[in-house]
């Protein structure tokens, strides 16, 4: 029971930290096509904005709460000023072409901002551990739960919820939907379909950025972070399926629990959860368990 | 589309002839007061660069500056190696062993050093091995841990003073068992790669020896930079053990101690960190009081107070303003024991060859800013030294780390007597062991 | 004259729709027959059923005696029934000749497991049967042009030559004039007809224009709804007045163009 | 014309063979590991003309390096040319079975589950201690029918052997190019269906061009293993398989002879870099890629087309 329990709790909060830092991969997916790799650096970059940030507020005796915010704040606003520049200064140039060599585009990208994280923020590592500390956690029974990691499964709630309103609600959001569904349609309608990428790409970076500052406070943020982040980023996306939100949370919450179940019950297959899901996913359905194959016409 | 692969093929001729001329300049034979030539390899980039890497290759520059101007402590006054100034170049280890095993022959053959110090992935070390044998190039590993490379066969090129990891283990264990005589059950959280199993292999096979009453209870092996333990100190908060071991090291060890103090883990067990010392300055008030502390030796706090370690040690936090880690102390004996032997066999004012070097250097005894260390594993290829573990307290007087309780295991307690591969050595009892 | 194809009581649902059904045709050998119907009367999805595109729900279909039902395409291809598309099925990114010889080394692959492999797809078979097939089809002014930029016509010629150059017994042209403008429509069904009337192929063809089908049917097929309603010669079909009534709407005087 | 340019690649190869006495150990240390990993770029070019990109290749070059290791541990089995070639066997028949379930595939689809195939495979190693886990083991110095030699003579034999496995990889490579499997490429990213209504099984040349391509990865990685001399899972992690990818965008899919050069340029910029920017290396191999994607989409081997156009028309701006 206690077993139980714990895994169900664990699994919950290692899938919130998943879909954070999916949303954004599936969204540009969805939209753009583009199999956006950078996303590692949007992780990276908003773990260290996010440790600057701590490290403003804590020098400056700030309020817990408020000092959260800006964190987060500033750590997204870093994701938007990356994800302009990206868009605007080199997708751009790329739009159209083989959707494999975008996503080299991106891949090289990677790279170079990985080395820009250290010319920016040296080779030394950062802790950003306050916001979580002073949280504080709560006992149920046996089990001790961090009061952030709650903070977490409600922030991954909210960025689920928001997506799922602002898709269906809003104008922008069915505009998105039109995109999704049929580009070429939607550029015959009339919608601007190149605003629409830049917004997308804005909002994926930003979301990004996001993952990377609601992490920053329980890692140490060091070279190499964004590396381990794409690849499970991948693995939740394809699992849930490609561009779809709803997708990428099932398939969060599958490899949470997953995960969480195999740490406690047999921890030797850890490692090969995440990959062994995801193969097996795609073996049952190619396109992830949220996409359907289009069927093609003659 | 085959069309015009007459025109590529020139292209592969001219850099092909590119390729020729390349090697001109490195060939030209080398001028009499040459410098000694070293090659540095540790991580620059990477996860490994911030713990490691670069607290090692801060290590090499302020020695090789100390030691070219002179003014180490004695029998390290003279200048560079042997009155000849040390030039040396920097390499990044990141990358694949293709990458690596290229990088090492580069720094041989193309830019002809006279040594190579360096590398901290022990399978960079096993892979680099082979390589330095088979180009006869005196290479000195400063912090890599495996006992392999030199227990599956006998090398004639490669040195390591630094003690190998079964130390860090044995002694983690003495250290657990002497502070907690009555443990029932320890639990193990160690990397799912070569280091974290192998640490726990150490760990509990010593355990069994030392502790045949208590049991492993929790053994987990999170992949290496996973990030997010929720799920693992879940699993050890369910456990009642005394005790965790942990051979964590920065990203993944700090994450863990925030995540796990978030849960107040540490209120229930005692955490065995032992690499915690590389990241007590930055974990400073945050790592939890009471935990274990090893540091792969006695290096850092846990050092011993000699002129080498205070001379070391002032140097090194005067340039870099944080004092330096293991990784630094342990680059600081490897370069003062490649000096030590490079004097040695030096008659004269040329330069001694690789193979007196490497002949000087075998069974080597001397004593640097982390005590005494002796080459007597590998056919005196491998050092031993004492080592030593301690309990972490942060001094909120003074703010700053402390490592209190400090127990010193001498060198033949925790290291096994030459001739026996270290798996052997404590599945077989840990016997000869003089403590 | 003996029977080339064969179907015996076709019937296509998808879930509940019913796309085709009760569908009983027989072609004899050399016989060129035009397929009518609205848009959704069934049609493609019966051309598709021949050609293994889609599996039948029910029924048989014999290819020269031989039951080919619900096999895949590509061995219906080898047995020698062939088909053009609505859209024009080429490879964009290559030249017409290259097109060609595509179709062409396919059809001349040694036989084998690794027929594939050890067919070069350039020899002086593949290419000689290319050249014949651009002269065939009278696009030789276009055999150096990449098929994106070909215009409208010569596509679809294109399409059909490659259809022809496997050397089909029967081939099926889904609407060979679709999206041609009607002062071309004769002149690229003249060459069309011609050609396969010099290589001795029957032919089942869509088309919704009444007057190509009366120009150019031997025999017209009509559907409705899923099913035939009627068959028999080009007057016979399109003179009977169901016919008229449900798909060519404006009456026409069958044969005016014969 | 063809003929011509086999000849002349046959005569460059030669010269290149012949070149390697008189080069320092370094470069032929250098160019062996760049030839070697050429097969394995020359493998992803076959896919790549028929738009599919692994980002799993390194599971084959994994295999391949294993397989010759783990001969020299369990037997002692050293001979070289028997060993690339079992390596390039066991990597194709690994290809042959899980290429029923990849020729399925197409686009991203494809990329991520090669992926995760080579990521499972990197997850067993790890998991397997006794062949030192992350820390891999070593190869036994390989032999050649019997001749063991040492140094530099051995780093010219592993040369030389890899220049005529590499020889035979591009002869047969263009002639499957010219064979219809191979010509299909295209047409197959253009239009499966009218492949299919061709007459041909799309998935069973896909398969065919994955087994090819496999049999390629275990080749390459074979070679590479005795040329390191040491093994281990990272061979298998896709950073291995990205940088594979890289040549392979750098190269071009145009020419065969692009992947040997794409692959001996990176090798040189690789080392450059790490030599004269250590800490920006990674930002240099980046801006290689981002500005070969940029300015030459087709890769180095457009190069040559570029060159053959202004020969063939001078006068004329490209």
């Amino acid at each position: 029971m206690l077993t139980a329990s714990a895994i169900l709790t664990d699994g919950l909060v290692y899938a919130a930290y998943l879909f954070i830092v999916a949303v954004g991969l599936t969204l540009i997916f969805g939209v753009m096509k583009i199999l956006n790799v950078t996303h590692g650096s949007f992780y990276a970059f908003g773990a260290y904005g996010a440790a600057t940030a701590v490290g403003i507020y804590t020098n400056g005796d700030w309020n817990a709460a408020l000092g959260f915010v800006f964190m987060l704040g500033l750590a997204m606003a870093i994701g938007l000023i990356m994800g302009i520049i990206l868009e605007r200064g080199l997708l751009r140039l790329v739009y159209g072409k083989d959707e494999v060599v975008i996503v080299l585009v991106t891949y090289a990208t990677f790279l170079i901002l990985e080395d820009v994280i250290g010319l920016i923020w040296g080779t030394q590592s950062y802790g950003a551990y306050q916001p979580m500390i002073s949280a504080g956690n709560i006992e149920i029974g046996e089990l001790v739960l961090s009061n952030y990691d709650i903070v977490l499964v409600v922030i991954a709630a909210a960025v689920a919820f928001a997506a799922y309103w602002s898709l269906k609600y809003t104008r922008y959001g069915r505009l998105l939907t039109t995109v999704i569904y049929d580009r070429e349609t939607a550029a015959a309608f009339g919608i601007n379909v190149t605003l629409v990428y830049t917004v997308t790409f804005l909002i994926g970076a930003a979301l990004g950025a996001l993952g990377g500052a609601v992490m920053a406070p329980k890692i140490s943020v060091t070279l190499g972070i964004g590396v381990e982040v794409i690849v499970l980023a991948f693995a939740v996306v394809a699992i849930g399926g490609m561009g779809s939100i709803e997708g990428a949370l099932v398939g969060a919450l599958i490899v949470g629990i997953c995960r969480a179940a195999a740490v406690h019950l047999m921890p030797q297959i850890e490692l090969f959860v995440v990959y062994g899901v995801m193969a097996l996913v795609l073996v049952a359905r190619p396109y992830g368990l949220f996409v359907r194959a289009q069927p093609r016409k003659i | 589309m085959i069309k015009g692969r007459t025109a590529s093929c020139w292209t592969l001729a001219g850099l092909a002839a590119a390729a020729m001329s390349l090697p001109a300049h490195a060939q030209t034979p080398a001028p009499a007061a040459a410098p000694v030539k070293l090659g540095i390899v540790s991580f620059l980039s990477g996860p490994a660069a911030s713990p490691f890497g670069l607290p090692g290759r801060n290590g090499a520059e302020i020695v090789i500056e100390a030691l070219n101007a002179g003014t180490a402590p004695a029998p390290y006054n003279k200048v560079g190696f042997g009155g000849t100034k040390i030039e040396a170049k920097y390499v990044d280890e990141a990358g694949s062993a293709a990458n690596v095993v290229t990088d090492f022959r580069n720094l041989v053959q193309r830019d002809q050093v006279d040594a190579v110090v360096g590398y901290i992935s022990s399978g960079n070390c096993l892979a680099v091995t082979p390589v330095a044998e088979e180009l006869k190039a005196l290479t000195v590993f400063y912090d890599c841990g495996t006992p392999r490379i030199f227990e599956e066969k006998a090398r004639a090129y490669v040195f390591r003073p630094s003690p190998h990891a079964t130390m860090d283990s044995v002694g983690a264990a003495r250290y657990l068992i002497a502070k907690k005589k009555n443990l029932t059950s320890f639990s193990g959280i160690n990397q799912n790669y070569a280091w974290g199993q192998d640490s726990w292999r150490d760990f509990i096979g010593a355990m069994k020896v030392l502790a045949p009453k208590a049991e492993a209870d929790k053994i987990l092996f999170p992949k290496l930079f996973a990030g997010e333990f929720g799920a693992e100190v879940s699993t050890l908060l369910t456990s009642k053990s005394q005790a965790v071991h942990t051979s964590f090291w920065n990203g993944d060890l700090e994450g863990f101690i925030y995540q796990q103090q978030a849960r107040g883990l540490d209120k229930r067990m005692t955490i065995i960190a032992t690499t915690g010392e590389s990241s007590i300055w930055r974990l400073r008030d945050k790592m939890p009081d009471g935990t274990i502390i090893g540091g792969r030796g006695p290096h850092g706090p846990l050092a011993p107070d000699n002129a080498f370690n205070k001379w070391f040690s002032k140097i090194y936090t005067d340039r870099y303003n944080v004092p330096p880690t293991y990784p630094s102390y342990q680059m600081a004996q490897s370069l003062l024991g490649l000096k030590l032997a490079y004097e040695k066999a030096a008659t004269g004012t040329a330069k001694p060859t690789t193979d007196q070097i490497a002949a000087a250097f075998k069974g080597l005894v001397f004593t640097g800013p982390s005590g005494e260390i002796k080459m007597v594993l590998g056919d005196g290829h491998q050092g031993i030294q004492e080592t030593a573990y301690g309990t972490y307290r942060f001094n909120k007087a003074k703010k700053e780390p402390e490592i209190i309780d400090v127990m010193r295991f001498p060198a033949e307690c925790v290291n096994p007597p030459p001739g026996i591969d270290a798996d052997k050595w404590i599945e077989g009892g840990m016997k000869g062991a003089k403590c | 004259m003996s029977t080339i194809l064969e179907v015996r009581d076709l019937e296509k649902t998808f879930g509940q729709l019913v796309a085709a059904r009760d569908i009983n045709v027989s072609v004899p050998q050399h016989q060129t027959v035009g397929v009518i119907g609205a848009n959704g009367a069934g049609k493609t999805t019966f051309i598709n059923m021949i050609t293994g595109h889609l599996s039948p729900t029910k029924g048989t279909i014999l290819f020269e005696d031989k039951d080919i039902t619900g096999k895949p395409s590509r061995e219906i291809t080898g047995l020698g029934i062939s088909r053009s598309f609505q859209v024009a099925q080429i490879f964009p990114t290559l030249t017409v000749f290259e097109n060609m010889c595509i179709a062409a080394a396919i059809a001349h692959r040694k036989p084998g497991m690794f027929g594939n492999i050890m067919t070069p797809v350039r020899s002086a078979e593949t290419t000689a049967a290319a050249e014949a097939a651009i002269e065939l089809f009278q696009i030789g002014r276009y055999r150096d042009v990449t098929a994106n930029a070909l215009p409208q016509g010569v596509r679809k010629l294109l399409d059909i030559g490659m259809a022809v150059a496997g050397s089909p017994r029967l081939l099926l042209l889904d609407e060979p004039t679709s999206g041609i403008s009607i002062e071309e429509k004769f002149d690229l069904m003249n060459v069309v007809m011609s050609a396969l009337k010099t290589r001795k192929i029957t032919v089942l063809f869509v088309e919704h224009d009444m007057e190509i089908v009366a120009r150019f049917a031997d025999r017209v097929l009509a559907f409705y709804d899923g099913t035939v309603i009627a068959d028999g010669t080009a007057h016979e079909t399109l003179d009977n007045p169901k016919v008229q009534e449900l798909i060519s709407g404006v009456r026409l005087k069958a044969g005016a163009h014969a | 014309m063809q003929a011509g340019a086999q000849w002349v690649g046959g005569l460059l190869l030669l010269v290149a063979a012949a070149a390697a006495p008189f080069l320092p150990n370094w470069v032929v240390s250098l160019a062996t590991i760049a030839f070697a990993n050429a097969l394995v770029v020359l493998g992803l070019v076959v896919l790549w003309r028929v738009g599919l990109v692994s980002f799993g290749q390194a599971l084959y070059y994994c295999i391949g390096a294993y397989a010759v290791a783990l001969m020299g541990r369990w037997i002692g089995f050293t001979d070289a040319i028997a060993l690339v070639l079992l390596g390039g066997i066991v990597a194709g028949l690994t290809a042959a079975g899980i290429g029923f379930l990849l020729a399925r595939y197409r686009e991203i689809f494809f990329a991520m589950l090669s992926l995760a195939l080579s990521m499972i495979l990197y997850g067993v190693l790890v998991k397997t201690e006794s062949l030192g886990s992350t820390d891999g083991f070593s190869v036994l110095t390989p032999t050649f029918f019997g001749y063991a030699p040492h140094g530099a003579q051995l780093s010219r034999a592993l040369y030389w052997l890899t220049l005529a496995i590499d020889a035979i990889a591009a002869l047969f490579v263009g002639l499957y190019f010219r064979s219809v499997a191979g010509a299909l490429a295209a047409p197959i990213r253009d239009n499966e269906i009218r492949v299919e209504f061709l007459g041909v099984s799309v998935t069973s040349i896909i398969h065919t061009k994955v087994v090819i391509a496999g049999v390629l990865g275990g080749l390459g990685g074979a070679l590479a293993a005795m040329t390191i001399g040491h093994v281990d899972p990272a061979m298998a992690y896709w950073t291995t398989s990205g940088g594979f990818v890289f040549v392979t965008v750098l190269a071009g899919s145009g020419y065969v002879a692009a992947a040997f050069i794409g692959s001996l340029v990176f090798e040189v910029v690789r080392s450059f870099a790490v030599d004269v920017m250590p800490q920006l290396w990674q930002m240099t191999l980046g801006s290689v890629l981002l500005l070969t994607i940029l300015f030459l989409p087709e890769g180095l081997g457009s190069l040559v087309s570029r060159l053959k156009r202004r020969v063939m028309k001078p006068g004329t701006a490209p």
